[in-house]
Order: structure tokens, then C-alpha cells, then sequence
């Protein structure tokens, strides 16, 4: 306990003594984390795409054209009651003909020539995106079609299950490619970690010598290690902040159509960054450190 | 104090020392001497533990240290000083803080460290270069650090290691002066040399290492 | 000259003696070339993307309701003879009603109603995808608007726009992005082997004093280099290579619907990124070892 | 062969020599002397051009060493062998890779480097280590390691730096025999030492350093 003191002003000299060498270390922690968070912000944004994606799923109920209105009224109350669905949208037949006119933008001329409008009335539904399962989805829809009124349900079959396909790999993708980025990064800190301490031989031989406990020997360098870690937290938590706005700002000017949805990163994010840092390099300077032995 | 009973030890199946007996009792100083190569630094790094004995059993203290735990040889340590051949100054760190630390690894409390170093500056006549890193010192600056760093604990035991090797007579006067007078407050010293003008005249025993084991012993 | 068998001998003697702080710094290297390597092929990838994308970029020219046979041929005649165009196809009036019905799907029941075709006939022409400039494709438009028999002539404005918006912004993205890694890549070549050199500052400092001349004293330390680099390029090739064999294989096998085309990394690739290697440590090297002065 | 005139060298602004005159002629053998930290090493760095005066010319023979271009000192060391009193040996090379080395950096050939390094071993005593590495040689071993070092090119001038400090006395007379030896084939020998036994009866001039000059001298 009295030694505390002692540690901390070793550890302090020590980061001054060497500071180019520290600086380098500290910057080789730092870009390693950037690219651990830039990988991480990407995963986000990725979801967060499929979640878009998924939005734009629904599922299509054709009402028969013998349907009276009061069938339609029944169904509405229905699929309402239904807690699947997040939304519900009624389309007449008039509507129906209108969204062909327009999907058909120039070659809409050829609605001019039709006598009587043909296309039933129907209702537009969409799942709650966690229900988005090939299997749940085939389900519901022999089930809706036995409904009183109902012609047809319609959903994107090969669609939703390449999209669960999609969001599969990315997943699996994400997992690996994230593992394999941790391990680099924690290689690189206890590398940079190791090297730095291979040089202190001399000094740990001398303090084994002169009577030194293993904690007396590995505290200064444990302390060394951590600040070394947290700063380099600190200067990629500070690095991703400002590459993110920039980010933020540059696509919302070029690209305001888009309307990218960039993954917010968490505020605690900015505090967990340096935490991280520091754990990882306290981890691999223990490592690094090795037994001590007498 | 120190006792070696038939102690053999070799490097790399060359036989350095061989069924070496001898005992240092407990208040004395005493020298030992023989060749270079002969195994001087060897006999005093097995007292403090560096090396092992190949066979034999050493005692110190009443501690056996040829047998030593790891766990237990901080502490079997910080009761022995020693003035290393080659020095062992960290580089990093200045005079005060190299004598300093040894203090520190006996736990002591910065206000008593300061006085304790101050006052062992004086006695090596070293209080002006306290500030100085050791790479700026001259050899014989560097050895009275050493013998300072070794002395500053006031241990059981001293051990030097051809502790006047780049010192002037002067100088190797007052740090015989500094051991004559540690020894004479109860600690047992053991000073490896060549220089025959330290121990001649003393009226202490040698110790001669001739042949790989203490060939004979006289009177200095 | 006659040190060169000395040189290399210190070198690989070093190597050897030192051999798990190399390994440290071989691995770290090839660490930062398979990154830079991975961004390389995304950027390609992203590349061919957009290459596929503005593939898809046709003009379309609506042939007037009273042009003959004889104009059509003159305009098939003219566009075939410009450049411009890679592809030229042509869509009769009975054509554009099978491609109507195919787009509307279920909608189809509304063909059947119309009594007489009302779409006409025209050319589908792709452009090279290099001239897909909107101020260039604008004033192609217009030209062609004169020629006879044309009634119309169409093109994505909108989206050629932003097309040309997205591929510029993601060429600046590379290139910022590529820069910063390799600035890192180079860095942490340069900060371990940095590191590596501080370690020798007591040799160095005797081989000054034995009167040893710079080239003497530098020459072990840059083939040291230069083996640690084209070792950590060799290794991150040969990473890359499985890498990019299985994600080939496990997209083919995931989604084949996708069609995924990634761009192969050239046979070439794989010689020059140990060459890299090597060229990037033995410049982090020549800087680490830094100006000796007697 | 080594003139200094009026040389005056500080380090942070304390002065360690002033005003130093003295000259050792070629083919002589001398010694200079003086108390621990009295700038025997910092004279020797001067002439070997490691470190520079602040004022007055030192010429070498017939080179102005206090002024050497920074291009012109390898060849100039080159004529110079040195045994440093912290010896300076490579750590991760074995003894006759170190000795090697110096007649490598003269661009010898790998055959003739053989047989010299050979010889020069055999002259200190240290055969039987010629595989060691330093760390594994007793401090007297190294130090007749690094004596091999600075003989073994044929310098045309040898510095020693307190070269039997961790000697036994009768190494310390072999080495004196080889110092004088080499001398006598031409090399200008300077030698600084505090060890009185290494000059006394030697018959040779003896440079004294007091208060920061060459103060008196006296013949061995
Ligand atoms: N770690 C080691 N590995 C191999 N041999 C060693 C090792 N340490 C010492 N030796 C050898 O053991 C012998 C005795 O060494 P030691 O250092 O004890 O001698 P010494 O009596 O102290 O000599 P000096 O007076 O020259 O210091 C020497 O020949 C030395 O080369
Ligand atoms: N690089 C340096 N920076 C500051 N002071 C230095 C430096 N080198 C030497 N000194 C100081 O200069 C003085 C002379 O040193 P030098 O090494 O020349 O002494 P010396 O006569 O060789 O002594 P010794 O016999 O102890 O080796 C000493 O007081 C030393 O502390
Ligand atoms: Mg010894
Ligand atoms: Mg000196």
C-alpha cells in the first residue's frame, strides 16, 4: 500500500522517459480499436438496412369481386384485432387502377383504352418484421385465405426467404469477421505491449535482484499498460466521433435522396471505447509481462 | 552466517566450483580471492540466490538457500546487499532514485528514503552527482552508487563483488573504511577481489579459490 | 562488397536470435497488409457494382405514330453506326405490350380489356458507360429528339444524376479511405520496426565507435527488414487467398439467386503484395533506422 | 602522435578538463592517472573523437581530431583500438564473432579474420571461451575479450581505459606484456588507469590529471 504512490510516479516517469515509443504504442492501440468500431459501425448500419428492407414487406389480401361491403368491414375489424400486423391499408378498386397508372408512367396511355376496370379491391398488410420467417408467413396465408370474402393472398415468397438468406450470412459474415478483428487488434496490443516490455529485461532482472516482489515489479508496468490502453480508447473514441459526423454531414449533402439511415452509435459507446482500450492492453500487458521467475 | 557444504556447480556441464566447503560466521569480514574465471562471482550468486548449486547444501542465515522457494526469495534477498560486478544501475533512473529504490522494496515511507539516501551520498562521496542519470557518471562514480545501493538497506549480509575494481586508492580506502565500518554495527561482509592491497594487511581471512574449491585460507 | 556475405549472415542471425519478437512482427505486418488487401478488393467489388448498375442505363426512343418502315430502318441504320452506342434493340408495338403485361403481373387482367394497342414502337440503347455524364446524355437526348421519325427520347435524368452523385462519392470514399489505411498500415510497419531498432541502440552505438561506416552498420538491419515484410506479405497473400476461396465458394453456396459477382483479384495480386511488403519495411526500416551521426 | 592543446571540455556547462596541454609521441607507451571522476575516460573519448572540446585543438596524427567531418570518422576510428572500461561487448554475438567484427568493419576477408582472431585469443587466454557468449564470462574474461578487440586490428594507436580492473595479478601482468609488446611493433600506447601496480617501475611517463589539467608528470 505505501509503494502506491511510488508505482504511479514510476509509471508516470517511465510514459515521460519513453514517450516517442509510448506514443507509437498508443497509437498502434488506437488504430487497431478504429478499425474493431468502424467494423462495428458498419454492422450496425447493415441491420439496420435489413430492417428497412423488411419494412417494405407486406403481405396482399384480394377481396372477391362477389365481396359485399359489409365482407370488407369484417375483414378490416379482423386483420385489425390481429397484433401481426403493424399496418393495415384499404385499396379500392379506383386505387388500385391509379397506383397501375402510375407504375406504368409512359405506357399508361393503354388504361385510356380499357372498358371496364378489372382489378379488385384489396388490402395492403405488414408484419412485424420479427414474423418475417418463410414458415410463419406460408401459414398465415392459407389461413387468411379461408376467410369469408377473400380471393388470393399474396406475399414476396422468394423474396422473404432470399432476404432471410441474406440476413443469415451477414449475420454469420458479422460474427467471423468480427472475432477474427478482435483477435488482430489484441494481437497487435500485446505485440506492440511485448516488445515494449522486452526492452525492460534488464530493469526486471535488477529489481528480482535486489529483493523486488513479482507485484512490486509488474505494478508499474501493469499501470503503464493501462494508461497506455485508455488513451489510445480515448483518441479512437475521439477519432470515430468526428469521422462519424463527417460521415453524417457529407451523405446527407450529396446524397439527400438517399436518406441513408446511418446506425447512431450509443452515447455509452464514447465511455465504453477507452474502458475497452484499457481492458484489452491491462489483458495483454499481464500477458505480455509473463511469469516472473526468480 | 553463510555456510557451503561440499557445493558443486557447473555451467553447461563445465565444473566451475567443486565440493567447495567454507563458512563466513556471523559478524565477520571476510575476502575471497583466486584468478579470474575462478568462480568468485559464481560462490556469491548462490549465496543470494541467483544460481543453484548442481549438489551440496548451502545455509544462510540459517535459511537454506540452495533449496529455496521462489515465493521466499524477495524476502531472503532484501536482507542481503550486493555491490554487483557489473554494476546492475538502472539507466533510467537517476543516482537518488537507483539507492532509493532499494530502500523502496523494503517498503520503506518516502520521508525516511529521503533521509536514509542522502545520508549513504555522503558517506561514497557522491552527494554532488545525485541528480545525474548513470550513463553520465565516470566507472568509479558508478561503483560507489553500487556500494551505496548495497549498503543503504543495512542488511544481515554484505556481498561485494570486486567492489573497488575502478577506484583510485583513495577512494578504495574510504569504501574499505565504509565496510570496516558496516561490519563493525554487525553486518557480515564478504568482498570478492583480486586486489591483493584490500586484503593484505587486514587482518581478516581470505579465502583462496584455486582448483574449483577453497584451496587454502590465510590471514591477510 | 566483401561484407556482403557478413551482412546477410547478421542478418538471419538476428532473425534467428531473436526469432518470436520477428514472428510478433511478421504477423503484425501481415496483419496490416491483409487489411489493406480486404479494403482493396471491397473497393473493386464496389466498383464492379456500379459497373453493373450503369449497365442497366438505357436511352429509350419512341418512334412517331406515322413514321414508316423506311424511317425506322434509316434510325436502326444511323444508331448503329455511333459509337456511342454498345447495344441497340428494337421493340415493336406488340413488343411493348408483352413487356407491359410481364411488368404488371396479376394487374395483367386490365390488357385484356383494351381494344386497341396504343403503345409505340421504339429503340432501346445503352451508351458506354463512360459517357453516362448527365450534361452529355442531356444533349444526345436532344439531338436525336430531331431526327425523323422520332417522337420521344428518354432517359433516367434523375437517377443518371445520382448515380453519377453515388460513384463520386464513393471514388472520393475510396480514396480517403484507402489513403488512411495505408498511412495506418505503414505506420504500425514503421512503429514496430521502430520499435525493434530502439532495442539495437546500444549495438548501433558500439559499431559506431569500432569506426564501422553507416552502410556497415545499416545494412544487416534492412535486410532484416526487408525479409520480415515479404515474409508478411507472402503470409498475407496466402491469407487472402484462402480467404477469398471460401467466401467465394460460401456465396455461391448461400445465394446463388444473388449471382454475386466479386471481381477476382489478379494472379499478378498475389506476386506484387510480398513485394509490397518488402518495399513498405524496408522504407519503414531505412526511417526507423534514422540518420546515424558519429 | 597526440597533441592537446589548451583543450578545455564541460558538460552541462561543469567544466571537467581546462586548459589541458600534453602530447604522447609516436611510439611511445604512457600512462595517465587520477582520481575517480577526474576525466581520464573523457580524454580518452576525445582523442577517439566521441566526444568534442569546447575549446583548444586536439590533432591526432597529423589529423585535427577536434574538428573531424562527420564522414571522415569511421576511417579515422578505423586507426584507433580502444578497450572501454564498460568493455562495450555485443551481447548477442559470441566472443569470437565480437573480436571478428572489428577486423570485419576493416573489410577483411573471412580467412585472414580467422587465423588473426585465433591468434589474438591465444595472447589473452580466452581460447577456451571463443564459442561464450558475454554474458556467460567472468568479469576479468570479458575484459581480456575487449582488450583481443582493440589489439586485434593492428591499430596504430591503442587507448585503454582501466583495462585490468577486474584482473587478477596475473592477467594483469600478461596484458601489461602484450600492451608493451604491441608497442614495440610501433602502436602508440595510452593507458588510464588508477591501478599504481600497472605503472609503478614500468620506467615510463606517467601524465597526472589534478584540478582539471594535466598537473604534473612523473616517470613509472
Ligand atoms: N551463465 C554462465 N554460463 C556459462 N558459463 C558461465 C556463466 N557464468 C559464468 N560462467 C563461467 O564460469 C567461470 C567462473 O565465472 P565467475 O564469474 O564466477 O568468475 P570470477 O571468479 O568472478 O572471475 P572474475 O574475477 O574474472 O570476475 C568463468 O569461466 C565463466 O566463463
Ligand atoms: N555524458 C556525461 N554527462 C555529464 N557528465 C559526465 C558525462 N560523462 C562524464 N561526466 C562527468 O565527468 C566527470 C569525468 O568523468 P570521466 O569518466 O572522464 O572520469 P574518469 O577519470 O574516467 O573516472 P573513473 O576513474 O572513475 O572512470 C565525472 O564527474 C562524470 O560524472
Ligand atoms: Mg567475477
Ligand atoms: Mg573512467
Amino acid at each position: 500500500m505505501k509503494s502506491i504512490p511510488y508505482y504511479l510516479q514510476t509509471a508516470l516517469k517511465n510514459l515521460w522517459i519513453e514517450k516517442w515509443i509510448n506514443l507509437l504504442t498508443v497509437l498502434s492501440i488506437s488504430i487497431g480499436m478504429l478499425i474493431l468500431c468502424t467494423f462495428s459501425v458498419i454492422t450496425l448500419n447493415l441491420d439496420s438496412v435489413l430492417k428497412q428492407w423488411s419494412k417494405g414487406f407486406g403481405m396482399v389480401v384480394y377481396i372477391n369481386e362477389q365481396a359485399s361491403k359489409e365482407d370488407e368491414e369484417n375483414l378490416k375489424a379482423l386483420f385489425m384485432a390481429d397484433k401481426d400486423f403493424l399496418e393495415i391499408k384499404y385499396i379500392s378498386k379506383e386505387e388500385a387502377l391509379t397506383g397501375v397508372r402510375k407504375a406504368l408512367g409512359d405506357d399508361a396511355i393503354i388504361i385510356d383504352e380499357i372498358k371496364e376496370n378489372p382489378l379488385p379491391s384489396s388490402f395492403e398488410l405488414k408484419l412485424q418484421s420479427k414474423l418475417l420467417v418463410p414458415e410463419y408467413v406460408k401459414s398465415k396465408a392459407a389461413k387468411m385465405k379461408q376467410m369469408a370474402g377473400v380471393a388470393e393472398v399474396q406475399y414476396g415468397e422468394q423474396w422473404l426467404s432470399s432476404l432471410n438468406k441474406i440476413s443469415e450470412t451477414m449475420q454469420k459474415g458479422a460474427i467471423v469477421l468480427g472475432l477474427a478483428i478482435f483477435i488482430a487488434v489484441t494481437f497487435i496490443t500485446y505485440s506492440t505491449i511485448k516488445i515494449f516490455f522486452h526492452r525492460r529485461k534488464e530493469e526486471v532482472e535488477t529489481l528480482k535482484l535486489l529483493g523486488a516482489t513479482k507485484m512490486f515489479i509488474k505494478f508499474p508496468y501493469l499501470l503503464e499498460g493501462l494508461f497506455i490502453g485508455t488513451l489510445g480508447g480515448i483518441i479512437s473514441a475521439a477519432t470515430i466521433y468526428s469521422a462519424y459526423s463527417f460521415v453524417t454531414l457529407r451523405i446527407g449533402e450529396f446524397l439527400p435522396s438517399l436518406n441513408f439511415s446511418i446506425a447512431v452509435l450509443p452515447v455509452q459507446a464514447y465511455i465504453i471505447i477507452p474502458f475497452a482500450g484499457a481492458f484489452m492492453s491491462l489483458i495483454g500487458s499481464y500477458i505480455a509481462i509473463g511469469r516472473i521467475k526468480y | 552466517m553463510i555456510r557451503f557444504s561440499n557445493v558443486s556447480k557447473s555451467y553447461d556441464k563445465e565444473p566451475i566450483l567443486k565440493n567447495l566447503t567454507m563458512s563466513v560466521e556471523r559478524g565477520e569480514l571476510a575476502f575471497i580471492t583466486g584468478p579470474s574465471g575462478a568462480g568468485k562471482s559464481t560462490l556469491l550468486k548462490l549465496i543470494y540466490c541467483s544460481e543453484r548449486p548442481d549438489e551440496g547444501q548451502i545455509t544462510v542465515a540459517d535459511q537454506v538457500a540452495s533449496k529455496m522457494k521462489q515465493r521466499l526469495i524477495p524476502r531472503y534477498r532484501r536482507q542481503i546487499g550486493v555491490v554487483f560486478q557489473d554494476f546492475k544501475l538502472l539507466n533510467n533512473k537517476t543516482v537518488y532514485d537507483n539507492i532509493a529504490l532499494a530502500l523502496r522494496i523494503h517498503q520503506m515511507n518516502s520521508k525516511a528514503i529521503r533521509s536514509q539516501v542522502i545520508n549513504v551520498l555522503k558517506e561514497v562521496n557522491m552527494t554532488h552527482k545525485a541528480k545525474e542519470y548513470p550513463p553520465c557518471l565516470s566507472g568509479g562514480e558508478q561503483q560507489r552508487v553500487v556500494v551505496a545501493r548495497a549498503m543503504v538497506t543495512k542488511p544481515m549480509i554484505l556481498l561485494a563483488d570486486e567492489p573497488t575494481g575502478n577506484l583510485d586508492p583513495e577512494n578504495e580506502k574510504s569504501i574499505m573504511h565504509l565496510f570496516r565500518q558496516i561490519n563493525t554495527m554487525g553486518t557480515t561482509v564478504l568482498i570478492a577481489t583480486h586486489n591483493e592491497s584490500l586484503y593484505s594487511g587486514s587482518g581478516r581471512r581470505v579465502l583462496i579459490i584455486k582448483d574449483k574449491y577453497i584451496d587454502k585460507e590465510i590471514m591477510g
